[in-house]
């Protein structure tokens, strides 16, 4: 049984489709990457999946579950939990608080003590440990990030919803990141990661989805994405982007051959 | 019971549950911070009823009623902060439940006769069923809309009452002297019961605001004031949690208002439904530090305290509102986290003692 | 900057802390010679502050007066000086038991005067039965604070319930034929308990009440009631407030030509700066609790076969005038009165013990230059003023001057009432 | 009754109405702040137009340009003492910046004006139109609120500043990026809301008497025009000012006028609820 389907979404903004017509399944255990130039719908995909926005068409099944017009906070119950591309930490509240709210009202449901034991073992995961007591507002960008990444943790997510958590980091803060991905999947939890990075996107994902202009152009192996010519074309139209895209196929082919 | 806990496996689910909770609650109770302000307000309360004397009554009448103005505002504002400080969410014409709690409360107690206690379990109930009601409605809105919707509505209900006849229209409610000799004896005796409710309401406001604050549902509430969407994201409940708050930070007031307006012996629309009052409370929490337990404590400590300075003193007697307004506005510019957040911040041993 | 900014914080906090904690020394009182502490609160910030003031001007006249010809001396030989100790209630019931209570227990005071307004004294007034102090009320006009078993409440004014039903007479008096009265009031406690009795009275006396609302305080924009007065098409327009909306009244009627034959309005009128309305104000009828032009002296008191006491209307006046370089108000001789009374009930209490005043206020009956005074001594309204009755007042013309004339009560009138309003 | 009469009436005020809110709702639309210090810049208005009537002899209309002047100039001084340092603070800091304003204003006021009624004795007679009568007073602050709208307009849309303002107003952070000196701008709008309050007091200080308090009901009234008219835009605020007078100018003729806030109040409640971006608003 697949843990998620979404099935023939389309969400408008005013004269703008936003997602037209998306469909994918996420069997549980899976990382999926979701990739596609700016503007492609990919953040809209998860808003509309959590419940932040409602899709004129087409259903969200969560978990067997048609979830459309359900609020976010009942999907954070049902175990669904997401990160945001710009970060919004809690900033008035300490890092411990931060994760324990996620630990507290996701889907466990946990009493404030079982929290804090939650929070503290996850931010010795994310490598916040020591800032447990500091205010979240005072974290750098890195850290804000691991931050968020706890926050969504905490709640023992069954989805993980990461959108562009490797944006603006370094190499090194890069890597840590993946590693942390890549072992939040040992855990039996499955995740849908929004990424920028395409090295690392490819690295750690199962299967892929390419978005264009709200439309789902590619999905496959992220070897199969590699090689689709309507994928590079999108990009193309974005030339940075494309650029990045081949350097980075370049860089992996490399990586590949050695 | 912790002998208990020598064996316990930790597949124990249920022993472990009673644990963490004995574990939270002994550390929750034994915050220093929750006993210095309630030992603080008890002692501040108590000073000027200790000595029951004749000549020691005179002696502090001005002490205990200066002192009961600091009580009820310490329960104003602390109830308050539950929504300002907490959620996050500014009520400007918070003043509305104060006003509805004490024409509810004269009302019993001229037309029914009822106690000081069953008028203020009055109060504190009509206030609740209102901002259960209003809450419903303006709760969806942020920000300033919601501040604006505060003052719309305690001008409706001023409005309201001046026209509503069982509450004496624009003349309002009036108590016969008489009552309170039937009742209490005295006068004398009548506001000593009063003063020991306000007394008794203040403590039950700090422990309310202190219970809430270090509770997973005002954890919920923090995460609102900080981010609602992201709360919502994350599996708080905003709409529920909101109306929740707005309604605990509304029934302490409520009662407040009977006793205020029974002192008072008299309640008028204009009175009851002053706007500039309510600002006060704002700015009485931004003092000593919104959020906080102390802060609102400490902020109308200081503020009434400033207040009867500046009214009794020949120099400021004039211009003692724009002596106010100066300090407001120093306070909101230089230390916006008030008195409270401005020493946890700079001083860090102060965290573990100030809450 | 940085470090400026902490400083200037700190500083914050320093004067914050010092304001918190500061306590006031109690006054110690010098009881060796007797000198007797009148208390009160005025509106100094509030929106009475006009009246207030002039009440305020009205007691330190009668306590310059009082002391500087040699205070009161008791027969056992005790020489009795006054003073007065005040603070701003700012129209506000929050503070004004806090205030009254500072007084009592602090400052000494002997005898208190109330505040302005009716809500204010009805909390202050628990403070004074408390502590047993007497109390004189100016302002405070509404009978329900005299109805509420107060002991040693006193009041210097005629209560609201006879505020304008000499209007109703001075309509009856004038035009027979008028039968239709517009009642347009203030919608708070004092002018609504002005209304009421109002309404009643005339109801009793056979007129047809066409329109009976309240406005709101601080209403600016009257056109709507104005509309409704013209199509209700009354003889005579009643009602009004206090100082701003009553004269924002005035002007509206005026512009907009109501129409009516009578317009009176409550305190607004009186005040010598309704003038400033210049011809909206010509014709406008108000009732005074006392007015300069009033002549009243020792040989009215004969008539009434009552004691005259305290200085002549004319003297009030030029005192006054000679302290302040204004005309006095009815609300400056409402607070000179109510020192005049404490001052009376002492000499003829020979004591200033509560008791002793209390019992020689009850038996008073007095003419003065504010016209006579007596006490309703009743449980149900002890303390209403029953003596005094209102003047009223009317705006006319007197060459390119606008004068205020006393038009009623007949006996005492300067001028001919004009009617209807704008014959002249 | 003659309904036209009410109507007409409530018409009139709402044009005051709507000139009372346009400063407001300026500084509300531009910098996202509720200037809780309105009231009593719009009754330093009505002073000020009362002083250099009655103190140095001038035409009330020649009052109103120098008040005019005189409040682009205490906007500016306002918002860099009490609101630059807080304008991205929460809402409640500016909230309580400007309710400090305004009660330093106010005590300062009381204190020197007291609270004595003030009337600027000035009449431009009246004319007879229908069953009413219209003071020329009131026409011309109609007519004067109109033109204000009109120049306003020209302004935000017309010129280098306007636009300026119109840019800093719908994104703060692209307007810098775009070299707009925006802590200038925002002085400018606040200084602009202030002018207009002041304009406003000025002008209702030629045909109602007034008190130092007297702003308090101008500012409660201009809350309800911005939520009713939709905030930052002049006609807007205009037309809300206008609604706001006929709603009250026809509703007595329907109920007793006591219960007209009740309604007025309640109706506040319900658009905020029900149309937050105003009844005229599309935007957002």
């Amino acid at each position: 049984m697949m843990i998620l389907q979404v099935k023939g979404v389309s969400k408008r903004f005013g004269g703008l489709q936003a997602l037209s017509n998306v469909t994918v399944d996420v069997p549980p255990g899976q990382i999926l990457g979701l990739i596609g130039p700016n503007g492609a719908g990919k953040t809209t995909l998860f808003n509309v999946i959590n419940g932040v926005y409602k899709p004129e068409e087409g259903e969200v099944i969560f978990k067997g579950k048609n979830v459309v017009g359900k609020k976010p906070y009942r999907l954070a119950h049902m175990g669904l939990s997401r990160t945001h591309q710009i970060v919004r930490p809690l900033k008035d509240l300490t890092v411990r608080e931060n994760v324990m709210v996620g630990a507290c009202f996701g889907s466990q449901n946990l009493s404030l003590g079982k929290a804090a034991r939650i929070a503290d073992e996850v931010l010795e995961f994310v490598r916040l440990r020591e800032r447990a007591n500091q205010l979240a507002g005072s974290l750098n960008v890195g850290q804000k990030k691991r931050l968020e990444m706890a926050r969504s943790l905490a709640a023992r997510p069954n989805l993980l919803l990461l959108d562009e958590v490797l944006a603006g980091l370094n190499p090194t803060e890069i890597a840590q990141m993946v590693e942390i991905v890549k072992e939040i999947r040992t855990r039996n939890t499955t995740i849908i990661m929004i990424e920028h990075v395409m090295h690392a996107v490819m690295k750690v994902s199962d299967q892929m989805l390419v978005l264009d202009f709200g439309k789902p152009i590619a999905y496959g192996t992220p070897s199969e994405i590699a090689n689709n010519p309507k994928v590079i074309e999108a990009y193309l139209g974005d030339s940075s982007l494309a650029d990045q895209f081949n350097a980075e196929l370049a860089a992996k082919s490399a990586a590949t051959a050695e | 019971m912790t002998t208990q806990g020598t064996d316990a496996k930790p597949q124990n689910e249920l022993l472990n549950t009673l644990l963490d909770n004995f574990k939270i609650w002994t550390k929750k109770l034994s915050h220093p911070g929750l006993w210095i302000t309630i030992v603080g307000v008890f002692i501040l309360g108590y000073l000027p009823i200790a000595d029951q004397s004749p000549e020691a009554a005179f002696a502090n009448a001005t002490a205990r009623e200066s002192t009961f103005t600091i009580l009820m505002s310490i329960v104003l504002v602390s109830s308050l902060n539950i929504l300002l400080g907490y959620t996050g969410y500014v009520s400007f014409g918070h003043i509305v439940f104060y006003g509805l709690g004490g024409y509810v409360g004269l009302y019993t107690i001229i037309e029914h006769q009822w106690p000081l206690w069953k008028a203020m379990a009055a109060g504190g109930a009509a206030a609740g069923v209102l901002a259960l009601v209003l809450g419903s409605a303006i709760l969806r809105l942020r920000g300033a809309y919601f501040a604006l919707a505060t003052i719309g509505i305690n001008e409706a209900m001023r409005a309201f009452v001046s026209n509503y006849d069982p509450f004496g229209g624009a003349v309002g409610l009036s108590i016969h002297f008489r009552v309170y000799r039937e009742t209490y004896g005295s006068y004398q005796d009548a506001f000593l019961v009063m003063y020991k409710a306000m007394l008794g309401l203040a403590i039950a406001a700090v422990v309310l605001s202190y219970l809430v604050k270090s509770s997973k549902f005002g954890l919920g509430l923090m995460a609102i004031r900080e981010d609602e969407d992201a709360s919502d994201i994350m599996g708080v409940i905003p709409y529920r949690s909101k109306i929740i708050a707005y309604m605990l930070s509304a029934i302490l007031p409520g009662m407040v208002g009977v006793v205020f307006f029974f002192k008072a012996s008299t309640i008028e629309p204009a009175a009851a439904f002053k706007l500039h009052t309510s600002i006060e409370w704002l700015v009485m929490i931004m003092l000593g530090g919104f959020g906080t337990i102390m802060g609102p404590v400490l902020g109308a400590y200081g503020y009434q305290n400033l207040r009867t300075i500046l009214l009794t003193s020949e120099f400021f007697k004039n211009i003692q509102l724009a002596v106010a307004g100066l300090m407001l506005l120093g306070i909101i510019l230089f230390i916006p986290a008030g008195l409270i957040g401005w020493l946890r911040r700079h001083i860090s041993f102060t965290r573990r003692v100030l809450t | 900057m940085r470090t400026f900014v902490k400083l200037l914080s700190l500083a914050i906090i320093a004067a914050f802390v010092l304001g918190a904690v500061a306590t006031f020394p109690a006054k110690t009182h010098a009881q060796s010679e007797r000198t007797i502490t009148i208390g009160f609160t005025a509106s100094q910030t509030g929106k009475y502050n006009v009246e207030s003031t002039r009440q305020i001007n009205g007691i330190n006249l009668w306590i310059e007066q009082i002391n500087g010809a040699g205070g009161i001396t008791l027969s056992n030989g005790t020489v009795l000086k006054f003073e007065t100790k005040f603070y701003d209630d700012e129209s506000s019931t929050d503070r004004v038991q806090e205030l009254y209570t500072r007084l009592v227990t602090q400052d000494g005071a002997d005898f208190l005067i109330s505040p302005y307004s009716s809500g204010l004294t009805d909390a202050s007034a628990l403070i004074a039965e408390q502590y047993g102090v007497v109390m004189l009320t100016a302002g405070a006009a509404s009978d329900s604070t005299y109805q509420k078993g107060f002991t040693l409440v006193y009041q210097t004014y005629t209560p609201a319930s006879r505020y304008l039903t000499g209007a109703v007479d001075l309509l009856a008096a004038t035009d027979p034929d008028a039968s239709r009265i517009a009642i347009v009031h203030e919608n708070d406690k004092f002018s609504t308990d002005v209304a009421n009795a109002l309404n009643s009275y005339a109801e009793d006396l056979g007129y047809e009440i066409v329109l009976f609302e309240g406005y709101d305080s601080g209403t600016t924009d009257f056109a709507p009631f104005i509309n409704k007065i013209e199509a209700a098409d009354p003889d005579a327009i009643l009602g009004g407030g206090h100082f701003q909306d009553g004269s924002t009244f005035a002007r509206q009627l005026y512009e907009k030509d109501a129409g009516a034959n009578m317009i009176a309005l409550l305190v607004a009128p009186p005040e010598p700066t309704f003038a400033e309305l210049g011809d909206a104000a010509l014709g406008v009828v108000g009732p005074s609790q006392w007015e300069p032009l009033a002549q009243i002296d020792a040989s009215k008191a004969e008539e009434l076969g009552i004691e005259f006491y305290g200085p002549s209307s004319q003297e009030f006046t030029a005192a006054y005038m000679e302290m302040y370089d204004e005309e006095p108000s009815y609300h400056a001789a409402g607070g000179y009165m109510a020192g005049l009374l404490i001052q009376k009930a002492i000499e003829d209490a020979d004591s200033t013990d509560t008791d002793d005043v209390a019992e020689a206020l009850d038996n008073l009956d007095i003419l003065t230059f504010f016209g006579r005074n007596s006490f309703d001594t009743s449980d149900d309204n002890h303390g209403l003023q029953v003596g005094h009755s209102m003047m009223y007042v009317q705006w006319q013309a007197d060459g390119d001057e606008l004068v205020k004339q006393i038009v009623f009560p007949f006996e005492a009138a300067s001028a001919e009432t004009v009617y209807p309003i704008g014959s002249e | 009754m003659d309904f036209f009469a009410f109507l007409i009436d409530g018409l009139l005020i709402g044009f005051v109405y709507g000139i009372a809110a346009m400063g407001l709702t300026l500084i509300w639309g531009v910098m996202n702040v509720i200037n809780l210090s309105h009231g009593a810049i719009i009754t330093l208005g009505m002073f000020g137009v009362y002083l250099a009537f009655a103190e140095l002899g001038l035409h009330p209309y020649l009052g109103i340009v120098l008040v005019g002047m005189a409040g682009l100039l205490t906007g500016m001084v306002i918002y860099a003492v009490a609101i630059h340092r807080v304008i991205n603070a929460p809402h409640l800091s500016t909230l309580l910046a400007t309710f400090a304003v305004n009660m330093i204003i106010i005590g300062i006021g009381t204190a020197y004006f007291t609270t004595n009624a003030r009337n600027v004795d000035f009449s431009l007679g009246s004319v007879k139109a229908g069953p009413v009568n219209i003071q020329v007073t009131r026409l011309v602050a109609a007519a004067f609120s109109v033109a204000v709208t009109g120049s306003l307009y020209f302004f935000l849309y017309r010129t280098k500043y306007g636009k300026y303002i119109r840019a800093v107003s719908n994104n703060r952070e692209a307007a810098e990026l775009m070299g707009i000196p925006s802590a200038f701008i925002l002085a400018l709008s606040f200084g602009l809301g202030t002018m207009l309050a002041g304009i406003a007091g000025g002008m209702i200080a030629t045909f109602f008497p007034f008190t130092i308090l007297s702003g308090g009901t101008y500012e409660v009234k201009s809350f309800v025009i911005g939520v009713l008219g939709g905030i930052g835009n002049p006609l807007g605020a205009l037309i809300g000012g206008i609604l706001l007078g006929i709603f009250e100018g026809v509703m007595p003729y329907f109920t007793e006028t006591s219960w007209v806030p009740v309604f007025e109040f309640g109706l506040f409640v319900a658009i905020l609820l029900f149309r937050p971006q105003g009844l005229l608003g599309a935007k957002k």
